[in-house]
């Protein structure tokens, strides 16, 4: 019997070429914005996980502290808090001549007053401002420690950023999905309204809701699974236009597509299935 | 089989059936005559459940009465059989298919008996040879003759046909009326609506008369369906006077 | 007015029209008689231009033959009415409304006149107590009126009434004949399409006959148009054999 | 005649209720997305613009520079590149301490050795980078100025994000309004095709293709106003919960308002007439 479903749906979509692909492109027009957002979101939340992996501590060295305390150190803070890399006195006297960049204001100095110091990097866990004010906390306790510092107020900044930034992706994503919803519903509603009549006959022929229903969701969900197919080549397209430009925009991992193509066939089903119950119950008096 | 015991039908204001009681037994042969408006195709929609009655009930075999359930009026309508007076062909299907589907509705036959049987209707109603057009490519008998032909292949154990033979010619109207006679011969009842006293006539059976909402059952033909007028002198002025006719319509 | 010269009509292998040439003058009255099948409706269409002759020239007053643009085709059906056989009325629109819309898109009379116009319209056809109602609340009987008043609401030129009393009782159908042939004498021409001999003896006018696609002017009514056989005894047993109807569809 | 259209185009609206709000809510959701990319990009041009302002050159002045001469070099260069703030000596140490944070340093540091700055920030059309380094040649031909220093890389970095941004804008911004056109010119036609039979009977009555387009054209434009009235209020809506979170996130301007209403009747007009012109080829034989 399920043949009979597919034959008709294929029978449907065949002989209203038209509106099917009407249907489709309207469709296909809807998922592809949210596949752009998707895109979107998907690489802005690559980037801010790049900029969060920036986020790194500075613990300064006593100037007393032996090479073989400062390694017992390190093993110390690789277990408890992420990985750490060693900048002698020297590298970091480098490092201040290069950022201060004139020569003149060097010359004053005279002597190197910088002391050593580990750069942690914390894991991914502790990468917010709370995590990160304890971990300084407990290092400072460390005798061999001078003292911590992190950009306190940058981290807490960018906290609120991330947190802003996944506000208004939830906010904007909302209104996409539910777009989305709509222009799906509405579309295979008017798919539906147009074949009405139809609809009317196969009742007065004593068809069970099921018997009516079944193609029209069949040929729903096949006109989606099109439709998606196209919204995705387009996104795709639009990903291999920005990499040109933008370094590192990557496409969607393939979960993300997976979850995309099948929640926009539950949302068909469900749509069609309400536009036909919808239908089923004003007209089959 | 089909039992009416005091229905009344009101569309608003409009009474289109007054007391209607009478009832039909199994593989009875009934005609119901009426004038247009009498209220032929509504008492025909309650047998269906396209509607229900405003007083008084309906039953059709063992569903009596009351509001049935989508599925009891999908399961009754599976069992009649229904000749549209407008027909109510699926335009985007071939004849073919637009007879093939009451087949595959009805769920009684096999997936291999689709074709023979609704092959057999088609040509029992003579359009063996347009089974793959469109009905919006048939002329008006053309269809006439699709919709008796889904209203049979089913060999329905109640077969309802309002006005059947409306759009065809006399000759083809007596054959459809001899194929509605054979099936009835078969064991269906038959109950025809029309509102000529010829198709009454040459159909037999009992007759039963609806005039505005009112039955009378066995009645003479009354006045309202006398043959037309003689033929008139070709282009001659006509002798009645131009008044407008008497409407048929009003009168709750 | 009219003029059919050596038309020819095929859909496909299907032959509808064979060499047809006839002509109609102004404000003639011609009853075309012809078997369902016959071309009646195709010949109708020919003449309101919504399909071309396959060969031949179809010449409707000054418009004469080859494909008219778009803008003519309007300019010409607002010139003539037409009966259709299938109705054609708008499901979403009262009677009213479906008889008024006839009447603004003629673009002859002014706002002013659409309304009393459209009320004699439905009060000739006796239908002036439904102007409400929309098409799906009518009788089959109800909406042919509707559709014929639809037609003669403009009194144009030319009406084509294709089978117009197909779903009327003899005395309303009787009643119609009358109007269209007050019409007639009113000065336009008048073409009806029917099946039933009996139609064409009421309506009187010219006779042309259409059998299998090919005219017979002015013939004597054939042997498809015997009357029906009389009555038979009730649920008696059929007197002819269960043959198939010989098929009236096939032959091009 | 026209208040006949207007009628027709009312009563139609108003006998299918449900198909014309059906076609309201896809063309509303179709706007809205639109809408709600018209508000991201103008809040990030807008935010653009703001980090643009911060572009600034530092000139560096020789320690033997008077008053005088300081304030002809200002007025010069209000003149020909944008205002400027003067940062004394006392007041370079200052910053540069609380730049460093560590006391310890500066103690080995002793003197002052920072001069004297101006601080330019430049008019808009010159925070480029070609426009800068131009800019930098001939401040540093003036004797007063001892060297120009501005983010030479940083500015490119800047320049390079804007124009993959407004790349980026432009590609989101063409599927964004592909997928709108499209969506409004299917529902349209869905719209129209569920009307297919009543178009079909108006030709056989004779009525001219105007006659039979107008009102369906009309009923569009009320129901692309009416869409697009739902979609600013979602877009209203969605900025007022972003301005909670988010400082300095705006609405639409005026202009971009009416060029968001008078695009979307635009493109309903050329959808619903394409959409009907097509049903009347194929229709009215
Ligand atoms: N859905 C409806 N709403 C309102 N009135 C209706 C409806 N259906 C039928 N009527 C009215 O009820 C009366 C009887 O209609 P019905 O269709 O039963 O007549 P009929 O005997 O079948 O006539 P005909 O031979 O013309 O088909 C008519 O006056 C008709 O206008
Ligand atoms: N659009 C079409 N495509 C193919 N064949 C058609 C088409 N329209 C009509 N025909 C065929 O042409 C023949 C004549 O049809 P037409 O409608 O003219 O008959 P008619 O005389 O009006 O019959 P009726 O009385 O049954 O209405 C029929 O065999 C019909 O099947
Ligand atoms: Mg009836
Ligand atoms: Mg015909």
């Amino acid at each position: 019997m399920h043949l009979f479903f597919w034959r008709e749906a294929w029978r449907s979509f065949q002989a209203h070429r038209g509106l099917a692909l009407t249907t489709v492109f309207s469709l296909a027009a809807a998922l592809a914005l949210a596949g752009v957002f998707l895109l979107v979101s998907w690489n802005a939340g690559q980037a801010l996980h790049w900029i969060g992996d920036r986020r790194e501590m500075i613990v300064y060295l006593n100037d007393d502290a032996g090479e073989a305390q400062v390694q017992a150190l390190q093993a110390k803070i690789g277990e408890l808090y992420g990985t750490s890399t060693f900048v002698s006195r020297a590298q970091a006297w480098e490092e201040f001549t290069t950022q201060v960049g004139d020569p003149e204001i060097l010359k004053a100095v005279g002597t190197n007053p910088l002391p050593a110091s580990l750069r942690v990097r914390l894991r991914p866990a502790l990468q917010n401002f709370p995590a990160m004010s304890e971990c300084a906390k407990q290092l400072e306790q460390f005798p061999e420690v001078e003292a911590v510092r992190f950009g306190g107020e940058w981290v807490q900044r960018l906290d609120a950023l991330n947190a802003g930034a996944r506000r208004a992706a939830v906010a904007v994503g909302l209104i996409v999905a539910l777009a989305m919803v709509f222009v799906l519903h509405n579309t295979l509603r008017l798919a539906v309204l147009a074949r009405r009549q139809q609809v009317e006959i196969m009742i007065k022929l004593g068809a069970s809701d099921g018997f009516v229903a079944t193609p029209f969701v069949f040929e729903a969900l096949l006109e989606t699974l099109a439709a998606a197919a196209v919204a995705l080549l387009l996104v795709f397209g639009l990903q291999q236009a920005l990499a040109q430009r933008l370094d590192g925009v990557t496409f969607l991992p393939l979960e993300w597509i997976a979850a995309f193509v099948g929640g926009a066939l539950v949302l068909a089903w469900i749509a069609s299935a309400a536009a036909l119950g919808r239908i089923l119950r004003t007209v089959g008096a | 089989m089909i039992q009416f015991e005091h229905v009344t039908k009101r569309y608003g204001e409009r009474l289109a059936l007054d007391d209607v009681s009478w009832r039909m037994n199994e593989g009875e042969r009934v005609c119901l005559l009426g004038h247009s408006a009498a209220g032929k195709t509504t008492l025909l929609r309650l047998i269906t459940h396209e509607t229900q009655p405003t007083s008084g009930t309906v039953a059709i075999g063992t569903l009596r009465g009351g509001r049935l359930s989508r599925a009891h009026r999908a399961l009754l309508r599976r069992t009649i059989g229904v000749i549209y007076e407008d027909f109510r062909l699926l335009g985007d299907r071939s004849v073919f298919e637009n007879v093939a589907l009451a087949v595959r509705i009805s769920g009684h036959f096999a997936d291999s008996d689709v074709i023979p049987r609704t092959l057999r209707a088609l040509e029992e109603v003579g359009l063996h040879g347009k089974q793959a057009a469109l009905p919006g490519e048939l002329s008006f008998g053309e269809r006439q003759r699709c919709a008796i032909a889904r209203a049979i292949v089913n060999r329905p154990a109640i077969l309802l046909a309002d006005e059947p033979t409306g759009a065809l010619e006399p000759r083809s109207a007596a054959e459809v009326l001899a194929l509605l006679g054979r099936i009835q011969q078969e064991g269906a009842a038959v109950l025809l609506g029309t509102t000529r006293p010829e198709v009454d006539d040459a159909f037999g059976g009992r007759r039963i008369v609806l005039e505005d909402g009112r039955l009378r059952e066995g009645g003479a033909p009354e006045h309202a369906f006398m043959p037309l007028p003689a033929a008139q002198a070709s282009q001659a002025p006509h002798a009645a006077p131009p008044a407008p006719p008497a409407p048929h319509t009003g009168g709750a």
